[in-house]
């Protein structure tokens, strides 16, 4: 196959596999095998896969609460997610973390974060390391709509601007936060023309087009790397589920919003895509999708057959020595 | 007396404080239904995520006459507001030479117990009580928490309301009558002779287990819940161990420079508390960790029950 | 005289008042008269003068550490704010704020601000109230450009752009904050670019002439009372003296830079115009001037005169009962 | 021995570890010359004022493997980057299970004393040692600044450094060759039987005037300057109180939730120290108010010598 075939595969054996993890860790979380609570990535697949595929190892990326798709296509192991997830002694975080919490240093994926917009100035911070390593390495940081109201999404803009951080900012939007529509918390249409404010190039793009991600992406990576500063892209999309996996908040978005939102699905237009070029035939799709619920099967046994923190842990790692 | 839940009391101080004032607005990103419904878009607004500019807005609503009650949600949510509380409204009356009032009510909730991890477990409230200018309650009961609200909304000074997440289903007697619970007067919840205990927001609730059970032991436990920490009622405690001659402070919330080290130095600084104590007071607290996420260490980082009780029996053995 | 005429002469009387007011704090500072510190406003006098001649005593202004300025144009009491730098019982803020904190809520002065950006949240809840309120009341801030990074700028923008707060955001862009070049602070020629970001209308003028702020202004502020929402204005001035009155902090700009603003100062061009239209002759500048002067140097013997505070009034206004 | 101001001596330390180690960066709005112009622009960057994003930016730096200190300037400004430190910073060691290290520097002015009013002469270390994953250091000489903030700088984790803004042109010994002090031992300024004070950063010195002052008559006072509250070292303290029986805490920060507030329960919560307590122990600290602008206000807001003084001799009167 061709590189741009093998791109299209690769993205979508990693979108399937985020929307199997995200699909059996709300059935988990309902069945309260799952403490805390989980926000879900699924319909928004296609913007983590896009923009990651564009990234390398030792690249790295800044996520929000809503950041288990972040890890999986940033390439993150499943078991230990899983693991964390379920607040296990072998998640990546040793149970501290959670859902809300997954790092993994190791492949440049530098935090989860539980704080809206928090993530945008650790970001800046990681660009600015790559900066002066000197290398053409970049940073990304993927945030929500509602983020964009934050102060802190202002001035990481405004510092990236003036430094040219090798840092792409991905706003996905799914319009809404929590259940605040994006066009009650702006007066501006879409997030993207706030680049201007901060001189850099701004773009808006489906979100649920993959390949549109990926190409839009790999010219705001291919900017940063040639040490040309940041940008900003706004990939509008949709989450198909309440806001986290619990009912102590309603979800008020309107029913046929969602249903045709459900009709944009990401992987299926892809899926689309690869039998209508012929790059993948129905029953190889199901493959793929049968061995990504497989791995995600294996990373929940993997996490129930791992034990538990001892209470005591809570001591360690307060601070590191 | 009918019983309704810790949630719609604190419901029913606003609407009944709403009716009365109508220069109160509200603030928050998730809007209250039966506020918005009420009283009106105008006055009930949802605001973006930006904690800072609704925070501060507070501040000038207040300075031109409003009584804004912002609901930041998780106290978590507030430290990037921080400074509109702690550099602004606490110390704006004091720096323009009490020209004008500020009235202010920030509700934040907080506590562990549900692995909401580390950002979304915190028990800020010792941070405040070092900043003068913010009165601060602290409610563990139904009944507790729509008078103090409702005195709070009436306050002319920015006032903090914490509400612990454990407690937001919990249902107690509330009566209908209107009523309003003055700040500065502490709920003795249970007399006892051998041991004064303060427990704050939930853990009043575990030392009430704890009392009952020791009670069988033949412990005499004195249970005092604060209810409000600036103002706080230094007497009653003060006043109770001079009477039992021990003191156990239990708070979820951090130890160091927490709101158990304040009540031990303002118990053992009295001539009068120090003088009649027989043994060294001892605190109870959270630990110096961030609250982990995972069940098991998550309830070992906050007291229990029986880490109460082991304490007073260790006390009484003095 | 037209209105147009008493306007330029009412608002040559103030602005003479601010120049000499704060020479005299300046020199009083030097002769280590008054305490703390005290930040000079010579030199933007147009601005807040300009300004404020739009306003009525019930609108609401917010100011920031450069306050004395905003003050004086919305009609502040010169004894009572003399008192207080000087740290008198009979201060505006009976010795509690000083110079930085100066207050009136009597004329709608909701007060200086030590914290750099902090006034932007209020001054929109001041608009907030205006609105509630119902009639057309309008909120003005005042902040500088290095205020523009914060992300309190951005955040109460935003907020009064969706909510059509009635409020006029006034940069005053004096080029610097402290040492730092607004140019480097911002990777946009202009802060009022910004304003595209919020949808609401963004002006660049030039912030020494006084009849341009103000023309520039009366829209703003006619737009606000008319429910039309908020507005940026950016007015281009320069701050003659150090960043504050101490010498703790260097003053590191060229100082050819300073000589050429000074050049353009506000209030020799507004005498020239004034005398060029015969509006007044020199000698009734010089008269009008002198009777500032007398002002001024009544308010700091009022100040002197006046006591200072017993130490145990530190107890009293932390709350207000 | 050269004798170096706070200032010199805290600038050297910089230097010394900069030179050390070029991972080392050091945000701030203000650039200091000296660094600037030894290890350039792109190690010592000149930050707009938006100390939330150079705060936050301090957090992906030492993520990724440098070695960042940021200059807050005052305290104060640090309220709006708070949740950046205490939120973040503070608690991503843990949240991520120590899977990475956070060297972070937070440098912060604090302290009364120059009519800077309410906003400007804060002393927050208090509400920072309620918050577990942050170090504290709080020298009061140059001697100290400088060994503290070295051992800081390669420190692995998020070390806090309030250094007292009257105590900056301050001149003391300093030694010409390489020193590090470790955290968590205090400094016994002065042995003495009769009475144990712990004073904190500026209160150090006025502790030392005092015992000077009170040696003639006769009383022999102990002067022990913990010099980091995060950690504490509180056995030198206990040790010291179980000697003398008598505890005085100096602290200019307020008093509700202070560090004092913290000192005296850890003293009184020691069994052995408890026993020989002959008095009741007493703070003397910054009152529970905002700072006042003028000098005759401000100088009552804080402890000074003659308050110290007096504590110490009613303290000896029991
Ligand atoms: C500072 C802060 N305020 C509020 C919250 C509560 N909160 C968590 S997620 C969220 C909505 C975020 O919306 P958006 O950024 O659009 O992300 P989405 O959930 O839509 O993916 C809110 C309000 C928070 N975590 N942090
Ligand atoms: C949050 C915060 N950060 C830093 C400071 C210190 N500071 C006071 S004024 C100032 C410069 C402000 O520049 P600008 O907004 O342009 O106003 P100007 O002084 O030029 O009038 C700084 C950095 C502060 N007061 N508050
Ligand atoms: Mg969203
Ligand atoms: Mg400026």
């Amino acid at each position: 196959m061709s590189t741009r075939k093998e791109l299209l595969v690769e993205m979508y054996v990693r979108m399937i596999t985020i929307r199997r993890f995200e699909e059996r860790v709300a059935e988990d979380f309902q069945r309260k095998l799952i403490p805390g609570v989980v926000h879900s990535y699924i319909g928004q697949e296609a913007v983590a896969v896009g923009v990651c595929a564009n990234l390398r190892r030792e690249d790295r990326i800044v996520s929000n609460h809503r950041g288990h798709g972040h890890c999986i296509a940033k390439g993150a192991d499943l078991d230990r997610m899983m693991a964390e997830i379920h607040g296990r002694k072998t998640g990546y975080c040793k149970g501290k973390g959670g859902s809300m919490h997954i790092a993994d240093f190791s492949i440049g994926m530098l935090g989860a974060n539980g704080i809206v917009a928090a993530g945008l100035p650790i970001a800046a911070g990681a660009a600015m390391a790559a900066q002066l390593e000197g290398g053409d390495r970049v940073a990304v940081v993927f945030f929500g709509d509602g983020a964009c109201a934050e102060g802190e999404f202002h001035e990481s803009l405004n510092l990236a601007s003036i430094w040219r951080l090798p840092l792409v900012f991905v706003c996905e939007n799914n319009h809404y936060g929590v259940n605040m529509p994006v066009r009650e918390a702006m007066a501006v249409q879409h997030v993207a023309e706030r680049a201007v404010a901060y001189g850099m190039p701004g773009r808006v793009v489906d979100g649920n087009d993959v390949e549109g991600v990926y190409d839009t992406s790999a010219q705001a990576v291919a900017r940063a790397r040639a040490g040309e500063g940041p940008s900003l892209l706004e990939f509008k999309t949709y989450r198909w589920r309440g806001h986290f996996e619990a009912n102590t908040i309603l979800d008020l978005r309107p029913r046929d919003e969602i249903e045709a939102w459900k009709e944009k699905c990401p992987i299926a237009a892809l899926e689309r895509k690869l039998v209508r070029e012929e790059i993948l035939s129905p029953k190889q799709l199901a493959a793929i999708d049968a061995q990504a619920l497989a791995r995600v099967e294996d990373s929940v046994r993997y996490a129930l057959a791992s034990p538990l923190p001892e209470p005591e842990d809570a001591l360690e790692d307060v601070f590191c020595v | 007396m009918r019983s309704i839940t810790f949630h719609q009391a604190t419901l029913e101080a606003l609407q009944e404080e709403f009716r009365r004032d109508h220069k109160t607005v509200h603030l928050s990103t998730d809007v209250p239904a039966p506020l918005r419904q009420e009283f009106g878009a105008a006055r009930i607004r949802a605001t973006p995520i930006s904690e800072s500019s609704f925070v501060g807005a507070a501040t000038g609503l207040a300075g031109s006459g409003f009584r804004p009650v912002v609901n930041i949600r998780m106290a978590t949510f507030g430290f990037v507001a921080m400074d509109q509380m702690v550099n602004q409204a606490a110390k704006i009356t004091y720096m323009f030479g009490g020209q004008a009032r500020f009235p202010i009510v920030y509700r934040m909730s907080v506590g562990a117990g549900n692995s909401m991890a580390a950002q979304h477990s915190i028990n800020p409230y010792p941070m405040f009580m070092n900043v003068p200018g913010l009165k601060i309650i602290l409610p563990s009961t139904p009944y507790d928490a729509k008078g103090l609200l409702k005195t709070a909304v009436r306050d002319d000074n920015p006032v903090m309301s914490f509400e612990h997440s454990a407690l937001v289903d919990l249902a107690g007697e509330v009566p209908e009558e209107e009523y309003l619970i003055p700040f500065g007067e502490a709920a003795l919840r249970r007399r006892g002779s051998d041991v004064t205990v303060v427990a704050l927001a939930r853990m009043a609730h575990f030392a009430m287990d704890v009392a009952e059970e020791l009670e069988k032991e033949g412990v005499s436990m004195e249970v005092i819940d604060p209810r409000t920490l600036v103002p706080l009622d230094t007497q009653a405690i003060r006043d109770s161990v001079a009477r039992t001659g021990r003191l156990l402070v239990v708070d979820e919330a951090c130890r160091t420079c927490g709101a158990a080290a304040e009540i031990v130095s303002r118990v053992v600084e009295d001539e009068a508390a120090f003088a009649r104590l027989k043994a060294r007071p001892v605190r109870v607290c959270g630990l110096d960790v961030p609250i982990p996420f995972s069940p098991p260490m998550e309830r070992y980082a906050v007291p229990d029950r029986k880490r109460i009780a082991a304490a007073v029996r260790d006390l009484l053995k003095r």
